[in-house]
């Protein structure tokens, strides 16, 4: 299975998806109202996504992206997705029924970029405390009792 | 058959749970086997290896010179803002202004002893040192000053 | 020789000489006091000590060295340190039972003490029926477990107190069982007659292989009554944090922990004598000399030595092997302890009746 | 903390307990809230971060040679493999050939710190089954491991001996022989193990049926490792996408496919045989040369992402960097195996009892600081 | 000493229990806080009480004992004369544990033994 097949497929569906081969594998970048739909397409045969190994977020000050990289145990290709999502109000379709390691990692996402995931079972905070204000690992965090400038 | 199996169950068992039993009894008969240190006690004899990462440290010599020319790599280096590189202007022979080291500030509460700076020390004046017993009562014993009062970079440094 | 029997007889008589009966009784009663609390504060010091020992040489490390020669004071200045410890009681216990729980498990472990034969004719109690006598007794400390559970207010506490509850409940029939063959084959309850009975050689010895299975499945229960690993479901520490005394501290959880080596003392102590022949000595059938060195050991020694050598196997378990869940326990005992015991009281009967025995 | 979210919706023969974070069985700072039913489990929830120290946000300020040193302290117990993973990472981005003395000998010191990894794990396992000798037979070898890794490589747990573009010293002079010797002592050691706890009726009682994963679930919840490979699903990261001299190492990837605790104790006491025979295959064969790629003082990867994965002693651990152009990464993640691993627990646990609860702990193999980071 | 040193023995056990808390109590100077009073629970506030029913099932192994146990106690008068009555005793027994445990295989039947 070439990339280019995957291109295809995701590409019918999905007009506005485009490409980027420079990495080490494919880089589908989409915007978050797309992702639940490629996330089924993707898991589903023959293809067969199963295999959710990292799921992450990266801010850039204007956008976020949320980055999912995504394997298939059967045929051991791996691609990257990456949503763009808003950053004044960042809210994106979880994937926790597709892949239930999700769960876990949106949590975290949730809690250390604000990031909600829209339909997640039990979106709470994960690492940090219920009244904790602010999320960390923004760029624009602040956090002068902690935080040492070098 | 049912009762068979039932008496071969137990004797496996049992079976088992001796052969455990063995090896901790065999052990237990055998005191030279003990391998803990009795460690305060053998202080002496205590040897730790050359490369242990202990504190870091700035050998002088018997003229009480370093080689530390304040070139501030090892602040650099350092992810941890553990080292304090104080600098000051001194008079060469030929009436140049030559950088050089005032104060080299060690803080041992907030070093991870990773080595970076060891490693990025153009002129090997720090070293790690294996001295690996840090405890004190009040932390701010904990920030050093490595160069020794009064000393002076080596001859030949630069 | 002498002998704790004479001492004690010359002690009686030399009170009696002078004083009225009633004084007597009097002044021998606060003797067994001081000695039985001195018994227990000894066994406490010397227990634990010998099990961080044990469990030190086994785990290939020295244990407790630092505090006299071997460490022998360590426990010592434990107990010094648990007495300088502040007894907490939780705000939210029931004061008056959670206060009382430790005093209950004293008293049954005290109370096991009366009708066993340290030495030759050294006895506090020489009751006709001892062996029931340690069955009833014995079967109340978990009473003590289960107030020291319920009234600490505490998850661990009471969960630890159910499963304790569960488990010395059903290992005492396995117990009661395995003491039942010996009562077969002595036709006694008491324990000096069951002593007697083994003069010409231990029940281990005379009773074929049913007795050394009647033996082991009382070690085994014994283990579990005594709450020790690998049945120390009730305090399983990497479940239940510490199980039913999760809120004692200080003193009262010394006392919980005292009585845990008392009664493991105590079970060995039964063990030697229904089975290893109490303070008899070793006898070897006809040969006359080795018998004589045997007895020239003081009886107290040879009751001291077997139990010790008990505990020592109780704590060989405890240091070898991991701990069962609490169904297996359940399941181990109902499944595999009583049917075998119950087999195995039949077989024993057919010996004894037989008279098989040697 | 949790208060308010946990009290409600108990029946009323539900028992709600909390293991840790101050408990035996926890090896850290895990908190789980369980829901109990007699002893029965019925729900588990693990609660994050009591020993959460930011390292990705902290990596972002530390340039490429830095940020290796704080990855030690994720997964103490292979802190050479995070290094390792790290250093990969940078390679990848700066395209440096690593000489081959460094690459053997980065794949030794990774197969030496699983086999101290899995001992420790060993160890605690039994320990959280109440059985407290396997421990201290599990730190005689080990010791050996850390004795031999302090001479070479200055520290006993936190190494920081692999950089970008090879390793930091050179090997100890004594480095072969002593791990010659060790190997020869471990062999005849192992089977002390199995004598104490692999074959006892206990243990196997204790662990056999217990904490079942399918291997649907352990790759939908993202399990690598052992647990993974318990389960039949084959995820050995040095087998599937090898890196450095794994291609040139035979070696078998274990599998098991019972998925119960039993299986996961099984597999990483073979992994621990099968890292005795890796490193019986290279110890001899450490080509001369350069222990360390020449690179420039300052480290600068091109624009870009680049994400590399290796196989710790827990599982895959994933090192994803976000590039700008500047000498400190834009965005880094590290994806760790006991995370995932973790997440799979409730599923794990429920329907056990509570002794289940702490064998299937022990077989996941969970270092905290590795899933709070 | 006879039955009275149950009494003389209970006196020891309080007395030295009383003992060794009342000097707990001497040399120790207690402080308290609504933290220091709190259950423990690994150091989380408990949020229920666990004061309430809740099923533990081990009341089928409670009701098994009681059957057992008190078998049992008929026993020991059995085991004294054992010998004496000779090879009627035996059979006697065998009846009693034929009863018993037939009825120990109907629990097991019912599945009493089997952890719920």
């Amino acid at each position: 299975m070439t990339n280019e097949v995957i291109k295809e497929l995701v590409s019918g569906p999905l007009p506005s998806a485009t490409f980027d081969e420079s990495g080490e594998w494919l880089t589908i970048q989409i915007d978050a109202a797309q992702w639940k739909q490629l996330a089924t397409l993707l898991y589903n045969a023959p293809y067969h996504f199963d295999y959710l190994f990292c799921l992450t977020c990266v801010d850039w000050k204007t956008h976020f992206t949320t980055v999912y990289h995504l394997t298939s145990t059967c045929h051991r290709q791996a691609i990257v997705v990456k949503a763009k999502v808003d950053r004044n109000d960042p809210q994106i379709e979880t994937v926790s029924d597709i892949w239930k390691t999700a769960d876990f990692h949106e949590r975290e996402v949730f809690d250390l970029f604000g990031v909600r995931f829209i339909n997640h079972s039990d979106l709470r905070r994960l690492i940090l405390t219920e009244d904790f204000e602010g999320y960390p690992l923004r760029k624009d965090f602040e956090d002068p009792v902690n935080m040492i400038k070098l | 058959m049912f009762i068979k199996e039932y008496i071969s169950e137990i004797a496996k068992a049992t079976k088992s749970l001796w052969t455990g039993m063995k090896l901790t009894g065999h052990y237990f008969v055998r005191p030279k086997t003990v391998i803990t240190q009795q460690y305060p006690d053998n202080r002496d004899t205590l040897k730790m290896a050359d490369r242990f990462r202990g504190e870091v440290t700035m050998p002088h010599d018997e003229n009480n010179q370093h080689a530390c020319t304040g070139c501030t790599a090892c602040e650099l280096a350092c992810p941890n803002a553990t080292i304090k590189v104080i600098t000051k202007f001194e008079l060469t022979p030929e009436n140049k202004k030559k950088k050089a080291l005032d104060t080299f500030v060690y803080h041992l509460d907030m070093c991870t002893l990773c080595g970076l700076c060891v490693d990025a020390c153009p002129s090997g004046a720090i070293q790690m040192g294996q001295n690996f017993e840090h405890s004190v009562y009040d932390r701010s014993t904990l920030t050093k000053k490595l160069n020794k009062p009064g000393s002076k970079i080596r001859e030949g440094v630069e | 020789m002498y002998s704790l029997h004479a001492i004690t007889n010359s002690v009686q008589n030399w009170l009696n000489a002078r004083l009225s009966s009633t004084w007597v009784l009097i002044i021998e009663s606060l003797i067994v006091i001081v000695l039985a609390i001195a018994l227990f504060a000894a066994l406490g010091l010397i227990l634990v000590w010998l099990e961080r020992k044990v469990a030190a040489h086994m785990q290939i490390r020295l244990g407790p060295n630092r505090l006299g020669p071997a460490g022998i004071f360590q426990t010592s200045a434990d107990t010094l340190k648990l007495i300088l410890k502040e007894g907490l009681t939780p705000d939210g216990a029931d004061k008056f039972l959670f206060n009382f729980a430790p005093f209950v498990v004293m008293i049954v472990a005290m109370l096991l003490l009366a009708p066993i034969a340290f030495a030759n004719g050294f006895q506090i109690w020489n009751i006709n029926i001892g062996v029931l006598y340690i069955s009833a007794i014995s079967s109340l400390s978990v009473i003590g477990i289960l107030i020291a559970g319920w009234a600490s207010n505490n998850k661990y506490s009471l969960l630890g107190a159910m499963r304790s509850g569960a488990q010395i409940v059903s290992y005492e029939l396995s117990a009661g069982l395995s003491i039942l063959t010996i009562v077969v084959l002595t036709g006694s309850l008491q324990m000096t007659d069951i002593v007697q009975a083994q003069q010409n050689g231990w029940w281990i010895f005379k009773g074929h292989i049913p007795v050394i299975i009647a033996f082991i499945i009382f070690i085994i229960a014994a283990t579990a009554e005594t709450n020790r690993a690998p049945f120390d479901l009730a305090e399983a520490e990497s479940e239940l944090t510490a199980g039913f005394h999760t809120e004692y501290s200080g003193m009262k959880f010394a006392l919980f922990f005292l009585a845990e080596y008392i009664n493991i003392f105590i079970v060995c102590a039964i063990g030697a004598t229904l089975f290893l022949g109490g303070w008899m000595p070793f006898h070897m059938g006809n040969w006359t000399q080795f018998n004589h060195v045997m007895d020239f050991i003081p009886s107290s020694i040879w009751f001291f030595g077997k139990t010790f050598f008990l505990i020592f196997l109780i704590m060989w378990f405890r240091w070898t092997f991991p701990r069962l869940r609490v169904d297996q326990l359940l399941n181990l005992e109902w499944k595999y302890l009583l049917p075998v015991s119950l087999f195995n009281l039949l077989l024993v009967t057919l010996i004894a009746i037989m008279n098989w025995h040697f | 903390m949790y208060t308010e979210t946990q009290i409600v919706n108990n029946s009323d023969d539900e028992l709600v307990v909390n293991v840790g974070p101050q408990h035996p069985a926890t090896h850290g700072v895990l908190h789980l809230v369980i829901t109990l039913q007699g002893e029965t489990i019925k729900k588990v929830e693990p609660h994050l971060g009591y020993i959460h120290r930011s390292i990705e946000k902290m990596c972002e300020s530390l340039t490429y040679r830095q940020f290796i040193y704080a990855t030690s302290r994720m997964d103490y117990l292979s802190a050479h493999i995070n290094n390792h993973a790290c250093a990969l990472t940078v390679e990848k981005g700066l395209q440096i050939e690593v000489p081959q003395r460094a690459q053997y000998i980065r794949v030794i010191m990774d197969e030496l710190t699983r086999i101290a990894s899995h001992e420790l794990w060993w160890g605690a396992m039994a320990m959280d089954l109440g059985a407290f000798t396997p421990f201290f037979y599990a730190f005689r070898e080990r010791e050996m491991i850390t004795e031999i890794m302090e001479e070479t490589c200055g520290a006993r747990l936190t190494m920081n001996y692999m950089v970008p573009g090879g390793v930091m010293t050179d090997l100890h002079p004594d480095f072969q022989k002593k791990v010659k010797a060790f190997i020869q002592l471990f062999r005849s050691k192992i089977d002390e193990y199995d004598e104490l706890v692999t074959g006892n009726i206990i243990f196997q009682n204790r662990m056999k049926g217990v904490g079942y994963l399918s291997k649907e679930d352990a790759i939908s919840y993202g399990c690598t490792g052992a647990v993974a490979r318990a389960s039949g699903v084959s995820c050995d990261i040095r087998k599937l996408y090898p890196y450095d001299v794994y291609d040139k190492v035979a070696f078998d990837e274990i599998l098991e496919t019972e998925g119960d605790s039993f299986a996961r104790y099984m597999i990483r006491m073979r992994e621990m045989k099968e890292s005795i025979k890796m490193i019986e295959q290279l110890i001899d064969n450490i080509p001369e040369g350069d222990y360390q790629a020449k690179t420039k003082a300052v480290l600068k990867l091109p624009k870009g992402d680049f994400y590399t994965r290796v196989e710790t002693a827990r599982g895959e651990l994933g090192v994803y960097i976000v590039s700008e152009g500047a000498t400190t990464p834009y965005r880094i993640k590290f994806r760790s195996p006991g995370f995932s691993n973790l997440s799979a627990l409730d599923q794990m646990a429920r329907g056990g009892k509570l002794g289940d609860l702490m064998a299937t702990m022990g077989t996941l193999d969970l270092v905290i600081p590795d899933i709070d980071r | 000493m006879g039955a009275f040193s149950l009494i003389v023995l209970t006196i020891a056990a309080i007395a030295f229990s009383a003992g060794g808390i009342l000097a707990g109590k001497l040399f120790t100077k207690g402080s308290r806080n609504a933290q220091k009073g709190q259950p423990y629970e690994c150091g989380i506030p408990t949020q229920t009480s666990p004061w309430h029913q809740f099923n533990v099932g081990y009341y089928l192994f409670a009701l098994l004992f009681l059957i057992f146990d008190v078998e049992m106690v008929f026993m020991y008068p059995w085991a004294v004369v054992v010998k004496k009555v000779g090879i009627t005793a035996l059979f006697e027994i065998l009846i009693f544990i034929f009863i018993l445990f037939m009825g120990f295989l109907y629990a097991h039947k019912k599945g009493a033994l089997k952890w719920m």
